[in-house]
């Protein structure tokens, strides 16, 4: 089982979650961030003071998906997200030894989806 | 960065030399004169008669409502646009509490109700240059009647005006035109559309077209202000085109608390807007102040209801778009109808508006961000229409009322009123902002605008993310 | 859906219509007649004597600070609550605005201030029915004295009056009750609880028990809004239960600052409330003014002094807290005390509340989500008992003040006057709240209470997480 | 913690009784007997002219705006603090609220109003403690005139400025002070820098000094409340030293739209500060109110085009910072300037002040952390010099205007008021600092100003973050 | 060492921080998100447009725990966070290489607690 | 690759920040979090009603880094966060199976930075 975690542009958000659904990966968590990328940020001003203002709003998506969906995961996620330009974002792979549905208890794969 | 400073300063010294050179004395006399007796009005013969205390006093309140607006207005546009645009609404409403002033100020009070130009076109903008001979301690005439506060609070009352319409029309291209753009719009548009028709419907002696003498009824800026704003923004929606990612990709109102605040702002200074028109504490102003509140209730309460029963869930946005909505349908009737009047008023307004925003916007496809046209301009125009049918005897047109009393002629002249405004503020704004695109662009690059307008436009993001 | 809209446009006309056919000629003659001496007064042999400009002007604007209370009260509440149930909370305070208002117009008024009907318990519903005969020019006799301001104006101070009652309640059921009953909740409890209590006190000749003749003081409302609602407010609390996790599992207020909004707008609404129950610009409105101020401030301070001493830290909460609790106190004494006086009450307005919201509630366990009846009915008993207290002399059965005037005879009649308001407010709200139960249930399920009212009864979420 | 309620409780009754021993009857008469032929007035052995009711509905209601400006300075404020001080900001202005009323209704209207004891230095405490003495139907001399409204409405007008004075300074220590020594200077400052300066300029019969027979100019309060406490946040700011993190570490405005809503609250509240400065609903009034929103407009327009020249961008809190500035400036000038001189004032008000907050504070490195001194300060210095500029002529000594108008005697006269509120508002501004520091020590620990003081002075945080 | 994700209900997260508590697991982070899942949101609707809704509030914690702690840890979360009702949450495990304590540099199992 | 998560006091952010820009780590995400540690929270008062108030405002900051860059990232952040006192958090280490850069489609090492 894999944890895929990816940072996208926030007005990308929708078409990743539709990608995603296509490709029957229904289960998500997705919160608003912070990130410093290649993407300058626009310097924010205060009452003529400069801030760096390097952080820019991003969105996070988490999904932990079994070991057959990953490749269709990551390419809804591509599809969904690619603009093209600078500040597309990442996906990150990580692996994950366990996962638990709370309210059946079950466990392993089955608990995934 | 000095340079301008030097010329700023300096433009300030003759500024303020000149408006010493063609200031007229003071028109209030020092302590101990009487007032009035000694100093000579500046631009008529006659005598004007002293103005009212009490009338003054409720004046004094209600412009100060009206300006409450502005802001009441910012919020309720504000709470409605994405996170990354919340900053750029509120500041286009504090650039027209600015920029309108200062050009109000200078020559467009004097545009709307200066004497006759151009054949009751315009009104002669040199007459009260920069406030030049409106008095704080006298009264003055307006079309042909005199007022009974001094003209300075009469000229302030009408710059809240003429600051809350081009403010209503930002909710149409909200989130997707820049800010020179706006800037440049705004200040076209109140010289060409708003003093105009302002001239027409008030300022001037007969009006243009005659408006004036007809016996149209607009208590309170209905066409003025409503209607002429909601063409305009409708105009701008299909000028402009839709933003990104229109209709589906959308998120929703970032803050709805804040348009609830705004509403409640919106609902508390229309009280100054409607019964300030009738220019004083009498009884035209109680009238316009209880229709009013009823018309405004009426029509929140009804919109509740009718989405109760299409979708089973009667939204907060949907009691505060109907009310809105009623108060704008209310308004030029306020002063003319009664409580069964408003009752209908409201009612109607809630039910044409509702029509337009959650049926007829989603067939026609157009992208009215924040609804506009659907409630200001349809309930301008219904508003408008009304108080030709509820009108109560002993107003309109030899005080014979509306429909309801049997005075048609009174819906026909209400039609004219409105065809012209309709007319002159959809071609004039058309061209104007084909103007300004040629001039600076209207639109934002795609990548500024999926970013945001208050980062790329202003610089600045409304709430901290992290901290 | 269509149906619908037909049926609402065909009864519009008729409305408009029958508005029409009732109503006498406008009282208000057109331009030129001079006001009042053709027109005969509809519901009385007598000439109303002309109303006063200086009068008017007040109250116009301490009507629109009395509705801009609802809006403040909306964010002190909604502040309070948890996110997911923030915006029914404001929906609540709009729902009151809107259908208040409507019933109001039709037969609310004429309950509350028509003639005496079933032997002085309540007005005659059809002497002002949709507020015919009521003028927008002439002053009108309200048991047995004259307004000083025209009739309609006086309906529309004492409408704002009537949606603030209800909407005070809602705060002890928050987060817990459904809209729908909710909605019938509020509308029944206008007709049976607030109109017959308000005809009592300061509608009916003599009031049913004699209320009025006896000379109990109630200057804005302390018994009528405060104590009725709060002891409204316990009942519900009662009938109602808790909300699920209560008093373990309930998060803190989610919006702070909303709430301190909230209590700076009731603040500023509140000089409307009590000085505009004057009912003109006078002598009384001044001193309702500066003693709503001065209790207000002190109640505020002195809740961080007591929170200080007991907890080491006032909190913001507290000190906004305390100054409503001062507010509420000061309603019924305002017009009849001095500064001494305010200081006194608005001392213990906060000592008794602070009292029940920090000690008593969470002995007694009940859950009053927002302190309703530990703000508003304690702090109400106390602002009417210490009415009896603390009026000087030239107030109060012949003028002879309260008990510190040697008085005591004014104490006993608060008491009384309160006994038959908290008994008919308890028994009433208590059979009220049973019949909705019947009616539609008053809980929401289990599942929508956990996610909350706001997506559960009116599809929204207040702010977007992710965009 | 049962001791201390008790103590309250006997020494409400002691307070109540000698209120009640103290105070003189009652002004007002019963209804039915005229007013003011039986009672002799208190304080004074002329009989005082009755009061005007026009002026006292636009008292009333000017007074009540101007109580609404503390809350909108805690907006403005609070929405840019950081997340964690937001309460601290909201708190320390409700306590101004609270706490200066309490010490105004005591003493402090009477140390400002009272008649001259120490050479002028101040009023004389006893007079009008508790208010007595001042009538709620009986209109008041002060400074040798006749107000046109009572007594008691007048104290509650002052009261509110005596409010907002040190509200104002707070944004200079915003983020670290702690809240117990806030409370403590506040109150001591009150006493000792704002009520003396208060009687000189407006409060006694010639004025310590002679600032009353000099003839400076200060309608609404320039000298007294803005340049006072601008100077009082620079004292401030340099006793008690940087904010951890100063300048690089911290964060932007938390919330942009609360301050936005603050500046609207402001605006809209100032009408009743400078209008209601002329007493009145006169030519006084008028003039105020015209020449407060042009050159807020004005200030807040011209820092927008600022910015767009030097930055590119032009910021939303850019365009509500020069309108506050150009609030501030117009206040002293609002009663003698006419329309061009408030345009030249605004322009001068965003210039000064910009030049200070954008380049000059970062130059001299001083933590004044919300900008008081740079744009209350300075405007509030600009504003007092202004009138002594643009004064119409009928205003300033022998009515013969300002500068502009020859008379350059009026400059030196406004320098003097300025030079002895500033070196009297710096010196005990600093003792007063030190002494507090003293007694509870100025700044929190530095854990506590890290975690924020709205949890660790107040035990309570702002929004929740997870629930 | 494990790094232990969990996504619950809003209103269980008291009851599942008592429930670590007593489960010795004193450490812990939490974070609103957004979730999609069985659990069918309720569709948003403003001036009539219906929103899809899809995605619903919820709370995220994260703990790291030392391997004998893992089985306490998921029974800790599952027993505050169950009410049987779909929506409930799923529990991720995800192994951990390192832990360092930042204040005094410690690293590994005894940074963790 | 590694996947590093730190938990830090919030105004030590703009530190790590400037220290990992030193230490040429660019790329990272932030979010604000809840989190309950030894750091004792202060109890916050309602109307009188204590809270628990066990939970404190933290960032969290999230950087996927190549094994080379494991070291100098775990200094940079160390360094920018420690101030000494109880609650300067925690530096969690993952390991990360894969990273796609999603406006390219490069993965591996070569997609981190
Ligand atoms: N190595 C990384 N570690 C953590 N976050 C990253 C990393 N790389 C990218 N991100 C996140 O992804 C966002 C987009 O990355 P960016 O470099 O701007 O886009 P692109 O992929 O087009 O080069 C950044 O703002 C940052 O939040
Ligand atoms: N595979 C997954 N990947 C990411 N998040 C998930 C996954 N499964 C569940 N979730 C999160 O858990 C929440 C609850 O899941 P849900 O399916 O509604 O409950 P249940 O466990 O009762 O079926 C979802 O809203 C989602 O945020
Ligand atoms: N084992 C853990 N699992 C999850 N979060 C943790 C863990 N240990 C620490 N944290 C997070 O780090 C923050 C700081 O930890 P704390 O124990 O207060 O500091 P210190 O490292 O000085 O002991 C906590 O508030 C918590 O959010």
């Amino acid at each position: 089982m894999k944890y895929v975690i990816a940072v996208i542009q926030p007005d990308r958000l929708n078409d990743v979650l539709d990608e995603l659904e296509k490709a029957e990966v229904h289960l998500v968590t997705a919160v608003q961030i912070m990130g410093r990328g290649r993407q300058k940020g626009i310097a924010e001003v205060y009452r003529g003071h400069k801030e760096a203002g390097s952080l820019l709003r991003k969105v996070k998506i988490e999904v932990a998906v079994n070991d057959s969906f990953l490749q269709p995961t990551i390419d809804a996620i591509t599809k969904g997200a690619r603009t093209g330009h600078i500040g597309d974002g990442k996906i990150f792979v990580l692996d994950m030894e366990q996962c638990i549905r709370i309210r059946t208890g079950e466990t392993g794969s089955v608990a995934i989806g | 960065m000095f340079r301008w400073l030097i010329v700023a300063c300096v433009s300030m010294l003759l500024l303020g030399g000149s408006a010493r050179a063609e200031s007229d004395p003071p028109t209030g006399a020092p302590a101990g004169t009487a007032v009035g007796d000694s100093t000579t009005p500046p631009a008529s013969a006659e005598v004007p008669p002293p103005f009212d205390k009490a009338d003054t006093a409720w004046m004094l309140m209600a412009s100060a409502l009206v300006l409450f607006m502005t802001p009441g207005l910012a919020f309720f546009y504000g709470g409605l646009v994405r996170r990354k645009n919340v900053l750029s609404v509120l500041m286009q409403c504090f650039m027209c509490m600015g920029l309108v002033t200062v050009i109000w100020v200078f020559f467009g009070f004097s545009l709307a109700f200066g004497g006759d130009t151009a054949g009751g076109f315009i009104g002669d903008p040199g007459q009260y240059f920069l406030l030049n001979g409106v008095g704080f301690g006298t009264t003055m005439k307006v079309a042909g009647t005199w007022t009974t506060v001094p003209g300075q609070l009469f000229a302030a009352f009408q710059c809240m005006f003429a600051i809350i319409t081009p403010a209503l029309i930002l909710g149409a291209f909200a989130e997707r035109m820049k800010f020179s753009a706006f800037t440049l719009f705004i200040a076209f548009w109140l010289i060409v559309v708003y003093c105009p028709v302002a001239h027409w419907v008030w300022g001037g002696a007969e009006g243009f077209f005659g408006l004036g003498k007809d016996g149209a009824l607009d208590f309170a800026g209905g066409t003025v202000i409503h209607v002429n704003a909601g063409v305009a923004a409708l105009v701008a929606v299909l000028v402009m085109g839709k933003r990104q990612g229109y209709p589906t990709r959308i998120s929703p109102p970032h803050n709805l608390p804040f348009a609830v605040l705004g509403a409640g702002m919106l609902w508390f200074g229309w009280f100054g807007f409607n019964a300030g028109s009738a220019g004083g504490a009498g009884e035209g102003a109680v009238r316009a102040f209880a229709v009013t509140h009823i018309a405004a209730a009426t029509a929140g309460f009804a919109w509740s209801l009718i989405e109760w029963m299409r979708n089973g869930r009667p939204t907060v946005l949907g009691i505060i778009t109907g009310a809105v909505a009623g108060l704008v349908a209310i308004t030029p009737a306020s002063g003319y109808v009664d409580a069964g009047g408003a009752l209908c008023i409201g009612l109607g307004a809630c039910i044409f508006s509702f029509i337009f925003v959650a049926v007829l916007k989603e067939k026609f496809g157009y992208d009215d961000s924040l609804d506009v046209f659907g409630v200001h301009g349809i309930a301008g125009l219904w508003g408008a229409i009304a108080t030709g049918i509820f009108a109560v005897e002993g107003f309109g047109i030899d005080g014979k009322g509306g429909l309801l009393t049997g005075n048609i002629a009174q819906l026909g002249v209400q039609f004219k009123a409105l065809l012209y405004t309709v007319v002159w503020s959809a071609f004039a704004s058309f061209v104007l902002l084909k103007f300004v695109d040629m001039l600076v662009g209207l639109r934002p690059t795609e990548h500024d605008e999926r970013v945001g307008l208050d980062l790329t436009d202003h610089a600045e993001t409304a709430y901290t993310l992290v901290e």
